[in-house]
C-alpha cells in the first residue's frame, strides 16, 4: 500500500513537473531556456520510466537524451544565434492554429484512450525486465530478437555522424584541402551574440 | 490519505493521457516555433512522449516482455541521429544565410 | 569449471557465501518503510545530511590538500597562518566567499546565471549517492550503477554551458564551449573504459563490481586490458573534471578563468566546490572500478594473505585508494604542461578512442575465453 | 505522259527557281552581301525566264501552231490529301495561256529585276526588296501554272501578300503603309468572294464527282492528270460538269449555281485586277518603289484577274450571265479609268489609271467572247501580253524620270527629251504602242479586241472601246508632252540626266519588244476551242477608225499640251465642276470613306469589336481568371513553410483519430 501510494504521488508530481516544463519548452522566448526546460522534461520522463520499472531505459534516457542530445541542442543554439536570443512571439493566428491542433489532438486522443481496453496481463507473472534481459533481446537473432534493427540503428548512427560532419564542416581552402576540419587557424569561429561582439554599440537614445 | 492514494494508482489511461499531453504540447511547439532549433526541440518533446507511450504499453500490456523498452531505446537512438543531422544542417544553413527562421526558409515557394 | 578442481574447493566455498553482505541505506529505508515509515524517512534524511556534510568536508579538505601538495611540489610551505599548519585556511576562505557580493553581469540571463552553479554541483552530488564507500556505507545501490554514473556526469556539462552562456562574456562563452566539447569527447573514452570492467564483472551495479573484485582488482586481474582501461579511464576522467593538463576551459592565460569568470561569492564557491568534488568522485570511481573499491587487497586463493588484508576495515581501504588516486591527479598538475585545444581533441579522437575500442574488443575476447586471472566459479 | 520533252518535264523549275532564290536571298545571301542579293535574285528570275522560253519552244514544238493545244499537266504531286475522293495536288499545268503568261511574267520580271539593281542601288532595304520580288515572282508563276483552283487560290493569296509587302516597302512612310493596308484589305475582301465561289464550285462539283469523274478521268489522264480531283480545272471546265452546275439552281435571285459561283469568282478577279468598284487600291499602291509598280500593278499582278477569267472561260461562257457581268465591268472600268487618267497630275497615277483602263479593255475582250466567237479570248490574251511589255516599259521610264527629277508630278518635269534621250525614246515607243499606232504592238492587240467586239455583235461595246482608244491616246500623249517637251518646270528638271546603263538597257529591250510584239501571229498560238477562223491580218474596217481616233486624241493633246499647257487650263476651267469631279476620281474614295466611316465602323465594326473585346476576350479572360484564382487558392496550401504543411498533416492525424474514436465507441 505504501508502495502504491508513493507511486501515485510520484506519478502526479513528475507528470505535473513534466507538463509544466514542456509548456516552458514551447513558450520560452529564449531558446536556451527552452533547451533547459527540455532537459527537465526528459529528466522527469526518466523518473517516470523508473516508476514503470524500466531502470535501464531511464539510464539510457539520461545518458543519451540529457547528456547528449540536449547538450548538442544547446551547442546548436549557441552556434546559430548570432542575433539576440529572444525569439519573437508567434503570430496570434499561428498560436491559435497550433492550440486548436494540439488541443483537439489531446481531446481526440483522450477520447480514444478512455475507450481503450487493454488485455489484462497475467497477474503475478512479472519477472523484472532488467538490463540483461534487454541486452539479450537486442542481440538475439531469433524470430523475436532485435539484432537486425539494432545493427541497422548502428549503421544509422554512423551515417548520421558522418553526414553531420560532412554537412557542417567548412569547406577547406583550395590550397590545403586536407585540413583537420576545424583545427587550422581561421577555421574555428564561434558566432557571438550581437551584444558580445567587438562592434561598437549603437548609442542609446 | 494513504488508502486514497493507493486506491488511485495511475492506470493506463492516466499514463497515456500524460504522454498525449506531452505530445500535444510538443505539437503546439512544432506548429508555432519560428526558429528551426526551437522546432527541433519540440520534436524531441514529441519523440520523448512517444517513447513514454511505448514503455507504458509495455508495462500495461506485456510487463514480462521488454519490447516496448527496446522500441523506446530505438526511438532515443533515432532521435540522436536526427538531432545530429538536424543540427549540422542548421549550422550550415546559418553559416550561409545568417538565419534559421523557418519563415524565411521558403525558397521552394517561388 | 575451475570450481570443481580440488585446490580451489575452499575458494569455491568462500564464493558461495559472500564475505561482505552489502546493505545500503536505501535498502534499510525500504525495509523499514511498511512498518515504520518514519524510520525510513529518518534514514533518507540522514543520507541527505551525510551527503551535505561529505560535500562540505570533502571540498574544504581537498582544497587544503591541493594547496599543501602544490606547495610541497614547489618546495614551499603553503598556507600556514590560520590554525596549525593552516588547516583553517580553507574555512576562512569559505567565509570570505560567503560574504562576498554576489555579482550578476548587467545583461546576463539572470535565472540561468543563478541556476548554473547548482546544476554543476548537484550533478556531482548525485554521483556521491551511489558510490560504495563501504559495505555498510552506501546510500543507494542502483542496479544500473555504471550507467547512472555515466548519465549523471553528463549533466554537469549543462551547468558549465549555462554558466558560460549566461555570463554574457566572450571568455566565459568560449570557455564553456571548450569545456563542454572536452567533457563530451572524453566521456566516450571513459565510458569505453568503464565497459571493460562492466564486461568482466557482468553487472552494472557498483557494489556488484566491487564484489567481483574479491579475487583481485580488475586493474591486474584482467590482464593488460584492465591496465589499459585503467589508464584510459584515469586520463579521460582527468580531462572530464578539467584538471591540468586538460584545464583548457579555464586556462587563466587564455580565458582569464573560463566559464566562471563572471561568478563571485557563493556561486563561484559552488563551481569551485563542484570541481573538487568531481575530482573526488573521479578518484573514487577509479578506485571502485579498477582498484577494488572497499575490497581489501586479495590474491586469488591465497587465503592466509587475504585474511591478513581483511583486518583492515573496508572503509579505510576505500579511503586509501581514493586518496592515492587524488594524489596522482594532483601530481599530474605539476608534472604535465597544459595541452592546446587541438592537441586535446587529437589525443581523444585519434588516440584514446581507438585504443579504447581495441581494448574493449580485446576485453570481450578475454571474457569469452575466460582469459583472466582467478576465474570465478 | 512519260514521253514529254525534257524542258516540259522540268517546267516546275520556273516557279521553283524564284522560290529557291527567295529562300536563299531572304535567309542567306542578303544578310551576307547586299550586292550578291540583287545578283542572285536577278539570275534566278533570268534563269526562270530562260526556262519559260524553252518551255514555250518545246510546247509549241509538241503542239504546233494552228493545231489543238491541250492543257497538259507535266508535273504534280499530292499535296493536301483530305480523303480518298478529295485531295488537292500541286503541280504544273501548261496550256497556251499558261505558257504565254510564263513567258511574259518571267521576261518582264527579269528585265525589271535588272532595272531594279540600278534603281534600288543604295537603298537600305536592297536585300529585302529582292527577297520580296522573288516571292512575288514565285507566287505569280505558281498561280499561272496551277492545275487546280486550290493551288491557284493559295498563290493568289501569296500574290496579295507579296504585293502588300512591296507596296508597304517604305514602311516608315505613313502613306505607303496606308496604301499597303488598303490594297491588302480591298483585295482580301474581293478574295472572300473568290473563296466562296471556289467552295460553291468545289462543293457541288464534288457532289457529282463520283458520277461524272469516270467519264472525264481517262481524258484527263491522257493530259497528265493521274488522279483527277474535283478542284482540277480539267474537271471544273468540263462541259458535262458545267451543264450539271448550270442546271443546279440556288434560291438566290433565281440565278443558276454556276452563275452565282462565277460572279463570286469574278469578284476575286475584279479585286486583283482592280475593276470598278474595287479599283480604289491601285492608284494608291503607287507608293511602292517604281519597279514594284511596274511589275505588280502594271504588267503582271493585275492581269491575274484576267488570267483567272481566261482560265475559267468555259465556265463563264457556259453561264452567260457571268460573262455579261465581266463585259459590263470591263467596259465601264476602261471608260471610267480613261476619263480619270485625263485629269491626273501624278505620272504614276496616270499610268495606274491607264492600267485600269487597259485591264478593263481585256475584260471587255473576254466578255464579248463566246464559243461561237472565241476571238475575244485570243484578243484579250494578246493585249495582256503586249500591254505587259509596254506598260512595264512606261513605268520603268516613269521611274527613270522620277529618279531624275525627284518628283512624281508631271508639272515638275518638262523638257526631258533632250536630257534623257534613251528614256525619251523608250517612253515614246511605249506611248505609241499603248495609243495603238501602227506598227507598234498595241495597235494589233487593240485592233483585235475592237474586232472581237465588233464581230460578236456588241456594237455599243465596240463604240465604247473606240472612245477609250481615243481617250487613251489623248492622256498618254498629254503625259508624254508635259513630261518630255516644253521648258523645265520643276527645280530638278533642268539638271536631270540619263539613267545608268543597268536601267536603260531593260528599257531598250522592252521598247524593242513593244515595237515588234504585234507581229506575232498570236491567233495561231492562243485560242479557245476548236475554231481557228481568225486570220492574222489587219481588218481595215477596224483599223481605220481606230487609228483615226487615236490620231484625234494625239492631235488634241498636241493642241493643249505640246507647248505650255495654258490651253489645258482654259479647257479645264470651261468644264468646271465636271472637271473637278473627274479630277477627284468621281469621289469614289470619298464614297468608300463615307460608307466605312459613316456606317461600317460605328454600326458594324464597333459592336463586333465590343463583342470581341468583352464577350470573346472576356471568355478567354474568364478561363485565365479561373486558372489563376484556383492557382492562388491552391498556393495557400503550398507556402513552402514546414509548419503549414504540419498543420494539414495534423489535420489528417486528427481525422484518423476521430475515426478510431468513433470505431471504439
Amino acid at each position: 500500500m505504501m508502495h502504491d501510494a508513493a507511486l501515485t504521488v510520484l506519478f502526479y508530481v513528475l507528470g505535473a513537473g513534466a507538463i509544466l516544463c514542456a509548456l516552458a519548452v514551447v513558450n520560452a522566448r529564449r531558446l536556451l531556456r527552452a533547451a533547459l526546460a527540455l532537459m527537465f522534461v526528459l529528466l522527469a520522463s526518466a523518473g517516470l520510466y523508473l516508476l514503470l520499472g524500466a531502470e535501464f531505459l531511464a539510464g539510457i534516457q539520461v545518458l543519451v537524451y540529457v547528456g547528449g542530445i540536449v547538450i548538442l541542442i544547446v551547442f546548436a543554439v549557441m552556434l546559430t544565434s548570432a542575433a539576440d536570443l529572444l525569439e519573437d512571439h508567434p503570430s496570434p493566428g499561428r498560436m491559435l492554429a497550433g492550440a486548436v491542433a494540439s488541443i483537439s489532438f489531446l481531446v481526440f486522443a483522450g477520447g480514444v484512450f478512455a475507450r481503450l481496453e487493454l488485455a489484462a496481463p497475467a497477474p503475478g507473472a512479472r519477472p523484472p525486465a532488467d538490463a540483461s534481459a534487454i541486452g539479450r533481446r537486442l542481440l538475439d537473432f531469433g524470430s523475436e530478437g532485435y539484432v537486425l534493427p539494432f545493427e541497422l540503428l548502428s549503421l544509422l548512427l554512423l551515417a548520421a555522424v558522418i553526414g553531420g560532419i560532412a554537412v557542417a564542416r567548412k569547406t577547406p581552402p583550395r590550397d590545403q584541402p586536407f585540413t583537420s576540419g576545424g583545427d587550422a587557424p581561421g577555421e574555428v569561429d564561434i558566432v557571438l551574440p550581437r551584444s558580445q561582439r567587438d562592434e561598437p554599440e549603437e548609442p542609446r537614445a | 490519505m494513504l488508502e486514497f492514494l493507493a486506491a488511485h494508482k495511475p492506470g493506463h489511461v492516466e499514463w497515456l493521457l500524460l504522454s498525449a499531453t506531452l505530445f500535444a504540447i510538443g505539437l503546439y511547439g512544432v506548429l508555432t516555433r519560428r526558429n528551426a532549433v526551437g522546432i527541433l526541440i519540440s520534436v524531441e518533446l514529441m519523440l520523448n512522449s512517444a517513447a513514454l507511450n511505448f514503455v507504458v504499453f509495455n508495462r500495461f500490456v506485456a510487463p514480462a516482455a521488454c519490447d516496448g523498452q527496446i522500441t523506446a531505446i530505438f526511438v532515443i537512438a533515432v532521435a540522436a541521429a536526427e538531432v545530429v543531422v538536424g543540427m549540422a544542417i542548421f549550422v550550415a544553413l546559418f553559416r550561409h544565410r545568417g538565419t534559421i527562421d523557418v519563415n524565411r526558409m521558403n525558397t521552394m515557394k517561388d | 569449471m575451475a570450481g570443481a578442481a580440488a585446490p580451489f574447493a575452499l575458494f569455491a566455498a568462500a564464493q558461495a557465501a559472500p564475505a561482505w553482505p552489502v546493505k545500503t541505506v536505501a535498502a534499510r529505508a525500504a525495509e523499514a518503510l511498511p512498518d515504520h515509515p518514519w524510520t525510513a524517512v529518518l534514514y533518507m534524511a540522514l543520507a541527505f545530511a551525510g551527503l551535505g556534510a561529505l560535500v562540505a568536508v570533502l571540498g574544504m579538505g581537498l582544497i587544503y590538500l591541493e594547496r599543501k601538495i602544490a606547495a610541497r611540489f614547489q618546495c614551499r610551505l603553503g598556507p600556514m597562518r590560520v590554525g596549525p599548519h593552516g588547516i583553517f585556511q580553507t574555512v576562512a576562505d569559505t567565509f570570505k566567499l560567503l560574504f562576498k557580493e554576489d555579482i550578476v553581469p548587467a545583461r546576463a540571463d539572470k535565472t540561468l546565471h543563478l541556476l548554473a552553479p547548482f546544476l554543476a554541483l548537484s550533478s556531482t552530488a548525485l554521483m556521491l549517492g551511489v558510490i560504495p564507500y563501504s559495505p555498510i556505507l552506501q546510500i543507494s545501490d542502483v542496479n544500473i550503477g555504471v550507467l547512472y554514473i555515466a548519465a549523471v556526469s553528463g549533466l554537469g556539462v549543462m551547468g558549465i554551458l549555462l554558466g558560460g552562456w549566461s555570463s554574457y562574456n566572450k571568455w566565459s562563452l568560449i570557455g564553456a564551449m571548450r569545456g563542454a566539447a572536452q567533457i563530451i569527447s572524453y566521456e566516450v573514452s571513459a565510458t569505453l573504459a568503464l565497459l571493460v570492467v562492466v564486461m568482466f564483472a557482468g553487472t552494472l551495479s557498483l557494489s556488484g563490481i566491487v564484489a567481483s573484485q574479491a579475487e583481485g582488482w580488475w586493474i591486474w586481474r584482467a590482464p593488460v586490458v584492465g591496465g589499459i582501461a585503467f589508464l584510459i579511464y584515469l586520463t579521460a576522467s582527468t580531462a572530464e573534471i578539467n584538471r591540468t593538463p586538460f584545464d583548457i576551459p579555464e586556462g587563466e592565460s587564455e580565458l582569464t578563468a573560463g566559464f566562471h569568470t563572471e561568478y563571485s561569492g557563493l556561486r563561484f564557491a559552488f563551481f569551485f566546490l563542484a570541481e573538487f568534488i568531481n575530482m573526488f568522485v573521479a578518484a573514487a570511481l577509479t578506485a571502485t572500478l579498477f582498484l577494488g573499491g572497499w575490497m581489501p587487497f586479495h590474491i586469488g586463493g591465497a587465503n592466509a594473505f587475504n585474511a591478513v588484508m581483511d583486518l583492515v576495515p573496508p572503509g579505510v581501504w576505500f579511503l586509501g585508494k581514493t586518496a592515492f588516486v587524488v594524489f596522482v591527479i594532483m601530481w599530474f598538475r605539476w608534472t604535465f604542461p597544459r595541452l592546446r585545444v587541438d592537441q586535446l581533441m587529437r589525443l581523444e579522437w585519434k588516440l584514446l578512442l581507438p585504443i579504447g575500442f581495441a581494448n574493449l574488443a580485446l576485453g570481450a575476447l578475454a571474457v569469452l575465453y575466460d582469459l583472466y586471472f582467478f576465474p570465478g566459479a | 505522259m512519260p514521253d514529254l520533252p525534257l524542258a516540259l518535264q522540268f517546267a516546275w523549275l520556273i516557279p521553283a527557281l524564284p522560290f529557291a532564290a527567295f529562300i536563299a536571298v531572304g535567309l542567306g545571301v542578303s544578310p551576307l552581301s547586299k550586292r550578291a542579293a540583287g545578283l542572285v535574285a536577278t539570275l534566278a528570275v533570268a534563269a526562270a525566264a530562260l526556262c519559260a522560253w524553252l518551255v514555250a519552244w518545246e510546247y509549241y514544238g509538241l503542239y504546233p501552231p494552228d493545231a489543238a493545244h491541250p492543257a497538259i499537266v507535266v508535273w504534280s504531286f499530292e499535296w493536301l490529301p483530305y480523303d480518298a475522293g478529295l485531295s488537292a495536288s500541286a503541280g504544273v499545268l501548261l496550256d497556251p495561256i499558261a505558257v504565254l503568261l510564263l513567258v511574259v511574267v518571267t521576261t518582264v520580271s527579269a528585265l525589271i529585276h535588272v532595272y531594279s539593281i540600278g534603281y534600288m542601288g543604295g537603298d537600305p532595304g536592297y536585300g529585302r526588296f529582292f527577297t520580296y520580288m522573288n516571292l512575288f515572282t514565285f507566287s505569280m508563276l505558281g498561280l499561272v501554272v496551277a492545275p487546280n483552283i486550290i493551288q491557284m487560290y493559295v498563290c493568289w493569296e501569296l500574290v496579295g501578300l507579296s504585293s502588300f509587302l512591296l507596296i508597304g516597302f517604305y514602311y516608315s512612310k505613313p502613306e505607303a503603309v496606308a496604301a499597303a493596308k488598303k490594297a491588302f484589305i480591298v483585295t482580301r475582301f474581293a478574295d472572300l468572294g473568290f473563296l466562296i465561289g471556289i467552295l460553291l464550285l468545289g462543293f457541288h462539283g464534288h457532289a457529282s464527282f463520283a458520277e461524272l469523274a469516270p467519264a472525264i478521268a481517262p481524258e484527263a489522264a491522257a493530259q497528265g492528270v493521274a488522279n483527277l480531283q474535283a478542284f482540277d480545272f480539267h474537271y471544273l471546265t468540263h462541259p458535262e460538269v458545267l451543264a450539271r452546275l448550270q442546271a443546279a439552281s440556288v434560291p438566290f435571285l433565281g440565278l443558276s449555281l454556276l452563275t452565282l459561283a462565277m460572279v463570286l469568282v469574278f469578284m476575286g478577279a475584279a479585286g486583283k485586277s482592280a475593276m470598278f468598284p474595287l479599283h480604289i487600291w491601285l492608284p494608291d499602291a503607287m507608293e511602292g518603289p517604281t519597279p514594284v509598280s511596274a511589275l505588280i500593278h502594271a504588267a503582271t499582278m493585275v492581269v491575274a484577274g484576267v488570267y483567272l477569267v481566261a482560265r475559267l472561260m468555259p465556265a463563264f461562257a457556259a453561264s452567260g450571265d457571268a460573262l455579261a457581268v465581266v463585259m459590263g465591268v470591263g467596259v465601264f472600268t476602261s471608260l471610267f479609268a480613261a476619263v480619270i487618267a485625263v485629269t491626273q497630275d501624278d505620272i504614276k497615277r496616270i499610268l495606274a489609271f491607264s492600267t485600269l483602263s487597259q485591264i478593263g479593255y481585256m475584260m471587255l475582250a473576254l466578255g464579248v467572247c463566246s464559243p461561237a466567237h472565241p476571238l475575244g479570248y485570243t484578243a484579250g490574251m494578246f493585249h495582256l501580253a503586249t500591254h505587259a511589255f509596254f506598260k512595264a516599259l512606261l513605268f520603268l521610264c516613269a521611274g527613270a524620270v522620277i529618279h531624275a527629277v525627284h518628283s512624281n508630278n508631271i508639272w515638275d518635269m518638262g523638257g526631258l527629251a533632250r536630257k534623257m534621250p534613251i528614256t525619251h525614246a523608250a517612253f515614246l515607243a511605249a506611248t505609241l504602242a499603248i495609243a495603238g499606232v501602227w506598227p507598234f504592238a498595241g495597235f494589233f492587240s487593240k485592233d483585235e479586241i475592237l474586232l472581237a467586239a465588233f464581230s460578236s455583235g456588241h456594237t455599243a461595246v465596240f463604240a465604247a472601246a473606240l472612245l477609250v482608244a481615243g481617250l487613251t491616246a489623248f492622256y498618254m500623249f498629254r503625259l508624254y508632252f508635259v513630261t518630255f517637251w516644253g521648258g523645265h518646270r520643276g527645280p530638278h528638271a533642268a539638271h536631270a540626266r540619263e539613267a545608268p546603263a543597268v536601267m536603260w538597257v531593260p528599257l531598250a529591250a522592252l521598247a524593242a519588244v513593244s515595237a515588234v510584239a504585234g507581229f506575232v501571229p498570236i491567233g495561231s498560238f492562243v485560242s479557245w476551242g476548236e475554231a481557228h477562223e481568225v486570220p492574222h491580218c489587219i481588218d481595215l474596217r477596224i483599223a481605220i477608225p481606230a487609228t483615226a481616233i487615236a490620231l484625234l486624241g494625239f492631235a488634241l493633246a498636241w493642241r493643249l499640251y505640246a507647248r505650255d499647257g495654258a490651253g489645258a487650263a482654259r479647257a479645264a476651267a470651261a468644264l468646271g465642276i465636271l472637271y473637278r469631279t473627274i479630277k477627284r476620281k468621281f469621289y469614289v474614295d470619298e464614297a468608300y470613306l463615307a460608307v466605312t466611316k459613316g456606317f461600317i465602323f460605328p454600326y458594324i465594326a464597333r459592336p463586333i469589336a465590343w463583342f470581341d473585346r468583352h464577350a470573346v476576350d472576356g471568355g478567354v479572360d474568364l478561363a485565365g481568371w479561373i486558372t489563376r484564382t484556383t492557382g492562388r487558392l491552391c498556393r495557400r496550401l503550398q507556402t513552402g513553410q514546414v509548419q503549414t504543411y504540419g498543420v494539414w498533416f495534423v489535420g489528417g492525424i486528427l481525422f484518423v483519430l476521430l475515426l478510431l474514436w468513433a470505431a471504439l465507441a
